[in-house]
C-alpha cells in the first residue's frame, strides 16, 4: 500500500517539477513568493508597502551590479572587480565634480566611461591573453582598489558638495502614499531592458551562445572575442550605472563601500537560476536573486533576529535556492 | 582549363612541434563532389580548417575564384560563400534550431523595431528554418523552436549540414558529416550532398568511410602525412588501391 | 531567535562596524544588559567589516521600518552615515554616535564617545615621557588599520604622534610625516595575524625600532610575537589603544607599555537609557565623553594614568 | 637583415619556452627567482637568512591552507569556506582547551575533527546534490563563519591560556644562527607529503583523474563520488593544520582572523600554476605561489612602498604570472 | 542449450519523457561476436550502459552466466568481468597511456612501499602496458608514458580498445570504436575484435558500419526504438534486409 501512496506522491511531485521547470524564472519566483509569505506571517510590519519600497531600495545596488555580473555569467566568466569598478566610478564622478565643479551630466558621463573603460579592460585581459575571467578579475580588483585609495585619498566624498544629479538616483517620488526612489525604478528599467535586449537581439544570442560554447560559437561565425569585449565593457557601463545609485542611496561616495559586494552580486545571480558554466539563465532572476536576499536580511531583521543568525541565513539560502532550482531543471523538456 | 573554385597551394600549418599540414594543396573545380580521404592525422581537418578560416595557416595561400585571399576569421571565409560542417559540428546546444540555424547572420525586423530597437525576426527565421528544413527534406523536426541539445547526436548533425546547405553561396565544405550517423541518416547526408552538388554548388566531402566517398565523389583527393598525395578518379581506380595510396603501400599512378 | 533581550514594546537598535571585533560584541553586551534591566529590546546590526557603510545604511531603514525609537550607532563611515542618520531623525528617532562621531557631530542628537584622537595622544604623552627618562633616540614603528585611512585609524595614528611630539603635518591624513624617528606604517587588519606580519617587516626595515604603536591590543598581541621571535621584546615599547581584558592583562605581563583604555559597555548603557528616557518624555541626552584612561605600570611623570589592576576592574572583555 | 635577427630572437625566445614547459613548476620558480633577485638587489636586508625564515613564516598560514585548496581546485573545484573552516577549527581547539582544560593533544585531535567534518559537509553537498562547489562554499563559508562567531562569542582566546602544544607551530629551533619556526616546517613537510602522495598513489591518481573529467573517470571504474568526499574532508583537516599553525603563529586564537584567506589561498595556487579547470597543477607549485606574494609584500614593505601600492602589484602580479605560465605551457610536448 | 555469458531482460531506461529502453533483451554466447546495430537514439548505448553499469535501468534484469546480477557502478560490472570501450571513450587526457590503461586498478609497489606507503608500482605499470599494446599488436606507440591529450584520435581509440581487450576476462564491450578511424586504423581495431574473440572472450559490438558488422559478426541484434527488433544470422540475411529490418521498412523473417 504504502508503495502506491509514494508512487503517487512522487507523481505528483514530478508533476509540480514539470510545471515549474517550464519557465525558466519561476524556480527563483518560487522561492521568493515562499520567503514573502513566510516572513508575512512573521511580522505585520512586513508586508507593507513602504517596507517593500524599502526592500526595493536595498537590493538597487547589488541588484544593478547583478545585471552586469549575470551577462558576464553568462558567457562562462565571472567578475570579481564589480565592486571595485563601482567604487571607484563613484569616487571619480564625485571627486571631480566636487573639485573642479563640474557640472552633474559631464561627471556622470565621465564616470560611465572609467567604468566602461574598466570592463574594457577585463575583457582585454580574457580575450587577449586569454586567461580564466577568476584570474584576470582577481587581478583588477586589487589594482581598481588601490587605484580608488589612491585617487580618493580614502576620502568621503559629501554629497552637499555635488551636484543634485549624481544624487538624483536617491530622491523619491510618491505613489499612493509609498515612497520609491529613481535610484530602484533605474533598476527595474535597466532588468527590462537587458532581457529585452538578451531575448531579442542577435547581440543577447550571441552572448548565450559564446558562454554554451566558445569554440562552436566561433565556428559559427560569432566574433566572439568582440563578443566578450562588448560583454565585460557594457558590465562595467552597468557597474557605473551602479555606483550612480550608490551614492543616491549613501548621499555620498565613500571609498569604503563596495568591498564585499563582489561576492553579494554573485550570490544573487545564482540564486537567481544563472548557471556558472555559461549559457543558461536570464537577468530577471538575478534581479529574484537580489530581492530574495533583501527579503530575507529585511524580514529578518523584522523578526528581530541576530545579525549573526542572518549570516547563517544567507549561506543556508544559497545552498537551498540553487538545489531546489537544480532539481527543477532536471526535468528534461 | 577551368579556374578552380577554391583552390590551396602550399598551406602549412604547425602545431609546436606538430607540422599538421606540411605544405598542402587543393582544388576544387565548379559544381563537382571532392572527397578528401586520408588517414587519422594527416590533416584533412587542418586543411578544410584553414580553407574556412578557423585557423590561419603559417604558409601558403588560397584563391577563390582564382583571387588570392586571406581568411583571418570564419565570417571571412563566409563571406567569400563558403559553408563549412566541422568535425565537432559548431552548434550552440542552448539555443534552438532556428537561433543555429541563423547564428551569426540573425535577421532583424522590418522597421523601427529592428533598425533602431535591433530586434530580432524570430517569427520569419522560424518559418524560414522551417521552409530550409523541409525543402532539404532530410528529416522530420517538427519545432524549429526546439532546443538544440535535446535532439539526438542525428539531428544535430542533420541541423549543422542544413545550416551549411542553406547557407552556402559558392562552396560547402563537410568534414566527416557521416561519422556518428546510423545507415539511414548518412543515407540522407549522401542525398543532401548530391543535391548541393545538383543545385551547381561545389562541396567538399571528408570521409573515412570508402563506400560512400567512391559513390559520390567526382575526385578523390588523397591526403598524406600533410600533403597533397593524389588526386584519382573514383571511376579508373579502385577502392583498394586508392586506401593503398592513402597508407603508403602504393604509389600514385602517373 | 530575539536578538536582544526580550522586554517591553520600545525597540532600541544597536548599529555596529562589525560583529568580529571584540569591542562592537561588548558594547553589544553592554547595550542588552542596559535593556533588560530597563525593560527594552535591543536589536543589533553590523557591517561585514570595516568600511561596510551600506550595511549600516540598511540597517538604519530596517530600524526605521520596525518602529525603533532610537538607534546607536558606531558610524564605518562618519560621513556617508549621514544622510541616512538625518531620514532617522526626521522619522523621529533618536540618534546616537557611540564611540565615533558623525563628521559633522552635530548630525547625531548626541555623541557618547572616547574621544580617539585622546586616547592616542594620551599614549604618545606617555612615551615620549617615558623615553625622554631613559635618555634613548626612539625609533617608531605604527601598525594601523588598513589602507582606507578610516577616522579612528588616523585619529589614534595621528593622536599618537602628535602626542610623541611628531609634526604631523596633514592631521587627517597618516603616513605624511617627514620625522626621521618614524622607521615606517604597516596595516594590520587589526587583528594578531597582520599585526605579526607587519611587525616583522618593519623590523627587517630597520631593526632598531624600538617604539611601536598599534592601532588596537589585538595587533599589539601579534606585534609582541613578532618582536619575541625576533628576541627584541624587552628592548622595545609597545603602546596600544582599547582596553580590553585580554591587553590590560598584557600590559600588566609587560607585553603593552601602556594602553588607552575605552569604555564601549559605557557607552551602549549610557546609550540605551538614553533612548528609554526619549522614549518615555522626548528628553535628548548631551554629548556625552566615555572617557579614555591610560593605563600602565611604568607611570610617566606629567602623565596621568592607572595601574593594570585599575585596569582589569574596568576592562571590558 | 633586421628579419633574420629578429627570426633568431624568437627562435632563442622559443626555446626558453621549451626549456620551461618541460617541468610543469618551474613557470611560477622563474617568477619567484626573478622576484627574489630584484627585491635583493633593491635591499640588501632582504635576502638575509633571517628575513628568508620570515617569508617562510608570514606564508605558512596561507600555504598550509593553498595545499588543501590545491587539490580541491585539482578536482576542478574550488573552496570559498577554507578560512571560515581555519579560523572556526582554531576557536574550537583552543576554547575548549582553555574552557574545560582539555590537554593539547586530545585539543588537536578534536581540531582535526571539526576540520574534517566541515570539509566533509562541504563533499557531501557538492556529491549528493551535485551542486557547483563555488555555489557549496559560498554558501557554507557564511554558515561556518556564523558558527565562529557564535561559539567564540568573538571573544580572543589567548595563548597563555592554551596547552602549549597548540602553540608549538610557532616555537623556534635555531639552524646555524637562523630561527625556523616548526609551523613552516610542517609546511614544508605538508607540501613533500601531498605532492608524494598526488604522484605516488592511486588516490593522487583519481584525483587528477576525477578534475580532469568527471564522466570519463566514472566510466572508468572510478569511485569519483569518494575522491570528492576524501578530498573536500582532506582539504578540511589541512585547513585545521593551518589553524594549529595560525595558533602558533599569533599565539592566539582569534575569530577576527581569515577573512581573505579564502581569495589569498587560491591566487596562490592560480599563481603556482594549477588550472581552475581542474587536473592540471602541483602542490610545489602553491607553495611557490604563496612564497610569490609572500616575497612581493615583505620585499615592497621593505623597500618602504606605500601599503596602496603593494596592493596593486599584488593585482597585477597575478595577472602576469598566470600570463607567463599560460605562455609556457602553450608548447605542446 | 548454452547459457548465455551476458542476458538481459526488458531493460527499462527513461530520461525524464525520453524513454530511451522500452523493455530490451540481449543475449551474449560464449566465444561470440555479438553485433548491436539500429538507427541513433535506437537506445543501443543505453543498453551496454546498463550491462556495464554506467546506468541503473529503471526495470529489468541482467544476467551473468545465468546468475542475476545488480550494477550499481561501472565497477560492479568490471569486477564481474565486463570491460567496455564506451562512445564517449572515457579516458583521462591529463594522464599518461599507462595509468590510463591502469585506471581505477592501479598496482602497488611490492613491501613497505606498497603496503604502508601505497606506493604505485609506476615502472612495472609501464611495463605491463608496453608488453598488453605489442601483444594487441594494434598500434606503434612508442612511449606508454606519453600523456593521453598528446594523441591523436584514432591513437585514442587505441588506448580505450587496448585497456578493455586487455582487462575483459568474461566480456568485452564496444560502442562505436571505430566511428572516428581512418581505414587502416578501423582495420587495426576489428582485427583486434576478431583477435579478442579467438581468445575465448565474446565481444559486443556497436557499429554503423554496416560491412564491418557483416564481416565480422556471429549474431547480429537489431535494435529499433528501444527493443530488440530481431537477432539475425549474418551468414543468412543480407546487408540490406538487415537494414530494412533496423528501420522498420521490413518485418524480421520468422
Ligand atoms: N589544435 C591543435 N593543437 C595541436 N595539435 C593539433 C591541433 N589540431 C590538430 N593537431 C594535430 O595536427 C595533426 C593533423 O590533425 P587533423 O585534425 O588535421 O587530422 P585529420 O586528418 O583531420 O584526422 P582525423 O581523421 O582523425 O580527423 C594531428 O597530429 C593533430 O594531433
Ligand atoms: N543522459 C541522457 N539524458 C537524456 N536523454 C538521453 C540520455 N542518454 C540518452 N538519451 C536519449 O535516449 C535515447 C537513446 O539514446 P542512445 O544513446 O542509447 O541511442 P544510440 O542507439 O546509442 O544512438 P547513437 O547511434 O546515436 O549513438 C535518445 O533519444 C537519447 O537522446
Ligand atoms: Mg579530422
Ligand atoms: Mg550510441
Amino acid at each position: 500500500m504504502t508503495t502506491v501512496v509514494e508512487e503517487r506522491d512522487r507523481s505528483l511531485l514530478t508533476r509540480v517539477q514539470h510545471l515549474l521547470h517550464a519557465q525558466a524564472t519561476i524556480g527563483p519566483a518560487v522561492v521568493l513568493l515562499v520567503s514573502v509569505v513566510v516572513f508575512a506571517l512573521l511580522s505585520e510590519r512586513f508586508l507593507t508597502p513602504g517596507n517593500i519600497s524599502l526592500i526595493l531600495q536595498q537590493v538597487a545596488v547589488v541588484g544593478t551590479l547583478a545585471v552586469g555580473q549575470t551577462i558576464v555569467i553568462l558567457t562562462a566568466g565571472i567578475d570579481l572587480s564589480c565592486g571595485a569598478i563601482m567604487v571607484l566610478t563613484s569616487i571619480v564622478m564625485a571627486k571631480v565634480a566636487a573639485e573642479t565643479g563640474l557640472p552633474g551630466f559631464p561627471a556622470l558621463l565621465l564616470g560611465f566611461l572609467v567604468g566602461t573603460v574598466c570592463g574594457l579592460l577585463n575583457g582585454m585581459l580574457v580575450t587577449r591573453l586569454k586567461l580564466p575571467p577568476f584570474i584576470v578579475t582577481l587581478g583588477t580588483l586589487n589594482v581598481f582598489f588601490a587605484l580608488n585609495l589612491w585617487y580618493s585619498g580614502s576620502a568621503t566624498i559629501r554629497g552637499t558638495d555635488m551636484p543634485s544629479l549624481l544624487l538624483w538616483t536617491g530622491q523619491t517620488f510618491t505613489v499612493g502614499g509609498t515612497r520609491i526612489t529613481y535610484g530602484s525604478i533605474m533598476l527595474v528599467v535597466l532588468v527590462a531592458a537587458m532581457a529585452f535586449v538578451l531575448k531579442n537581439t542577435a547581440w543577447g544570442r550571441h552572448v548565450y551562445s559564446t558562454g554554451d560554447d566558445l569554440e562552436a560559437s566561433r565556428l559559427s561565425g560569432i566574433r566572439t572575442a568582440r563578443v566578450l569585449l562588448s560583454v565585460y565593457a557594457t558590465a562595467g557601463l552597468v557597474y557605473a550605472l551602479a555606483a550612480w545609485t550608490l551614492i543616491g542611496r549613501i548621499a555620498s561616495a565613500s571609498p569604503q563601500a563596495g568591498q564585499t559586494d563582489n561576492l553579494d552580486s554573485i550570490t544573487a545571480v545564482v540564486i537567481g537560476g544563472t548557471s556558472l558554466f555559461g549559457g543558461r539563465g536570464a537577468v530577471v532572476g538575478s534581479l529574484i536573486g537580489a530581492l530574495i536576499v533583501g527579503v530575507f536580511r529585511n524580514g529578518l531583521a523584522l523578526a528581530g533576529v541576530d545579525v549573526l543568525w542572518q549570516t547563517m541565513a544567507v549561506g543556508v539560502l544559497i545552498i537551498v535556492a540553487v538545489s531546489l532550482d537544480q532539481w527543477i531543471r532536471k526535468v528534461k523538456a | 582549363m577551368t579556374t578552380p573554385v577554391l583552390q590551396a597551394r602550399g598551406l602549412v600549418k604547425r602545431y609546436g612541434k606538430v607540422t599538421a599540414l606540411a605544405g598542402s594543396d587543393l582544388e576544387l573545380l565548379p559544381g563537382e563532389i571532392l572527397a578528401v580521404i586520408g588517414d587519422n592525422g594527416a590533416g584533412k581537418s587542418s586543411l578544410i580548417k584553414a580553407l574556412a578560416g578557423a585557423v590561419v595557416p603559417d604558409e601558403g595561400e588560397i584563391f577563390v575564384d582564382g583571387s588570392p585571399v586571406s581568411f583571418s576569421t570564419p565570417i571571412d571565409a563566409r563571406r567569400a560563400g563558403i559553408e563549412t560542417v566541422h568535425q565537432s559540428l559548431a552548434v550552440s546546444p542552448s539555443l534552438d534550431i532556428a537561433a543555429n540555424l541563423f547564428l551569426g547572420r540573425e535577421r532583424r525586423r522590418k522597421g523601427v523595431l529592428g533598425s533602431v530597437f535591433r530586434m530580432l525576426d524570430r517569427q520569419g527565421m522560424r518559418e524560414e528554418a522551417r521552409r530550409q528544413l523541409d525543402a532539404l527534406g532530410i528529416m522530420t523536426i517538427q519545432n524549429p523552436g526546439q532546443a538544440v541539445e535535446t535532439l539526438s547526436g542525428g539531428q544535430r548533425q542533420a541541423v549543422a549540414v542544413a545550416r551549411a546547405a542553406a547557407f552556402g553561396s559558392r562552396v560547402v565544405i563537410m568534414d566527416e558529416p557521416t561519422a556518428a550517423l546510423g545507415v539511414r541518416e548518412s543515407r540522407a547526408v549522401l542525398d543532401l550532398i548530391l543535391q548541393v552538388r545538383d543545385r551547381g554548388l561545389p562541396v567538399i566531402l571528408i570521409s573515412h568511410n570508402m563506400p560512400h566517398v567512391f559513390e559520390v565523389a567526382d575526385r578523390i583527393h588523397i591526403q598524406r602525412l600533410g600533403r597533397r598525395k593524389a588526386v584519382v578518379d573514383p571511376k579508373s581506380v579502385s577502392m583498394s588501391d586508392a586506401v593503398a595510396i592513402m597508407t603508403g603501400a602504393m604509389e600514385p599512378p602517373g | 531567535g530575539n536578538g536582544g533581550s526580550s522586554g517591553g514594546g520600545t525597540l532600541v537598535g544597536l548599529v555596529t562596524k562589525t560583529d568580529t571585533n571584540p569591542f562592537f560584541v561588548k558594547m553589544k553586551e553592554g547595550a542588552q544588559q542596559a535593556a533588560s534591566s530597563a525593560g527594552v529590546t535591543v536589536q543589533s546590526f553590523a557591517g561585514k567589516q570595516d568600511g561596510d557603510n551600506q550595511a549600516q545604511v540598511d540597517a538604519i531603514e530596517n530600524l526605521i521600518a520596525s518602529g525603533a525609537k532610537g538607534i546607536l550607532i558606531t558610524p564605518s563611515d562618519s560621513k556617508a552615515i549621514v544622510p541616512s542618520v538625518d531620514k532617522a531623525r526626521a522619522a523621529g528617532l533618536l540618534v546616537i554616535a557611540l564611540d565615533t562621531q558623525l563628521e559633522p557631530a552635530s548630525a547625531a542628537d548626541a555623541t557618547f564617545a572616547t574621544d580617539n584622537y585622546k586616547a592616542g595622544l594620551l599614549i604618545g604623552q606617555w612615551a615620549k615621557a617615558k623615553f625622554a627618562k631613559d635618555g634613548k633616540q626612539a625609533k617608531i614603528g605604527l601598525l594601523d588599520l588598513n589602507p582606507n585611512q578610516v577616522s579612528v585609524d588616523v585619529q589614534r595614528d595621528q593622536g599618537f604622534l602628535e602626542g610623541f611630539g611628531v609634526d604631523v603635518k596633514d592631521k587627517t591624513r597618516i603616513g605624511d610625516e617627514s620625522d626621521p624617528r618614524i622607521v615606517g606604517h604597516d596595516v594590520t587588519n587589526g587583528d594578531p595575524s597582520g599585526g605579526r606580519t607587519a611587525m616583522e617587516n618593519l623590523l627587517q626595515r630597520d631593526p632598531g625600532i624600538n617604539l611601536v604603536y598599534t592601532i588596537n591590543e589585538p595587533a599589539a598581541a601579534g606585534a609582541y610575537e613578532a618582536l619575541k621571535a625576533a628576541g627584541k621584546e624587552k628592548d622595545v615599547v609597545i603602546v596600544s589603544v582599547d582596553g580590553g581584558c585580554p591587553g590590560v592583562e598584557n600590559v600588566k605581563a609587560g607585553v603593552i607599555g601602556a594602553t588607552s583604555q575605552q569604555y564601549p559597555l559605557k557607552m551602549a548603557q549610557l546609550g540605551v537609557e538614553a533612548v528609554t528616557q526619549f522614549a518615555k518624555d522626548g528628553s535628548k541626552p548631551k554629548d556625552t565623553d566615555t572617557g579614555v584612561t591610560l593605563i600602565t605600570d611604568q607611570p610617566a611623570e606629567g602623565v596621568e594614568s592607572k595601574d593594570s589592576a585599575f585596569g582589569l576592574q574596568n576592562c571590558w572583555g
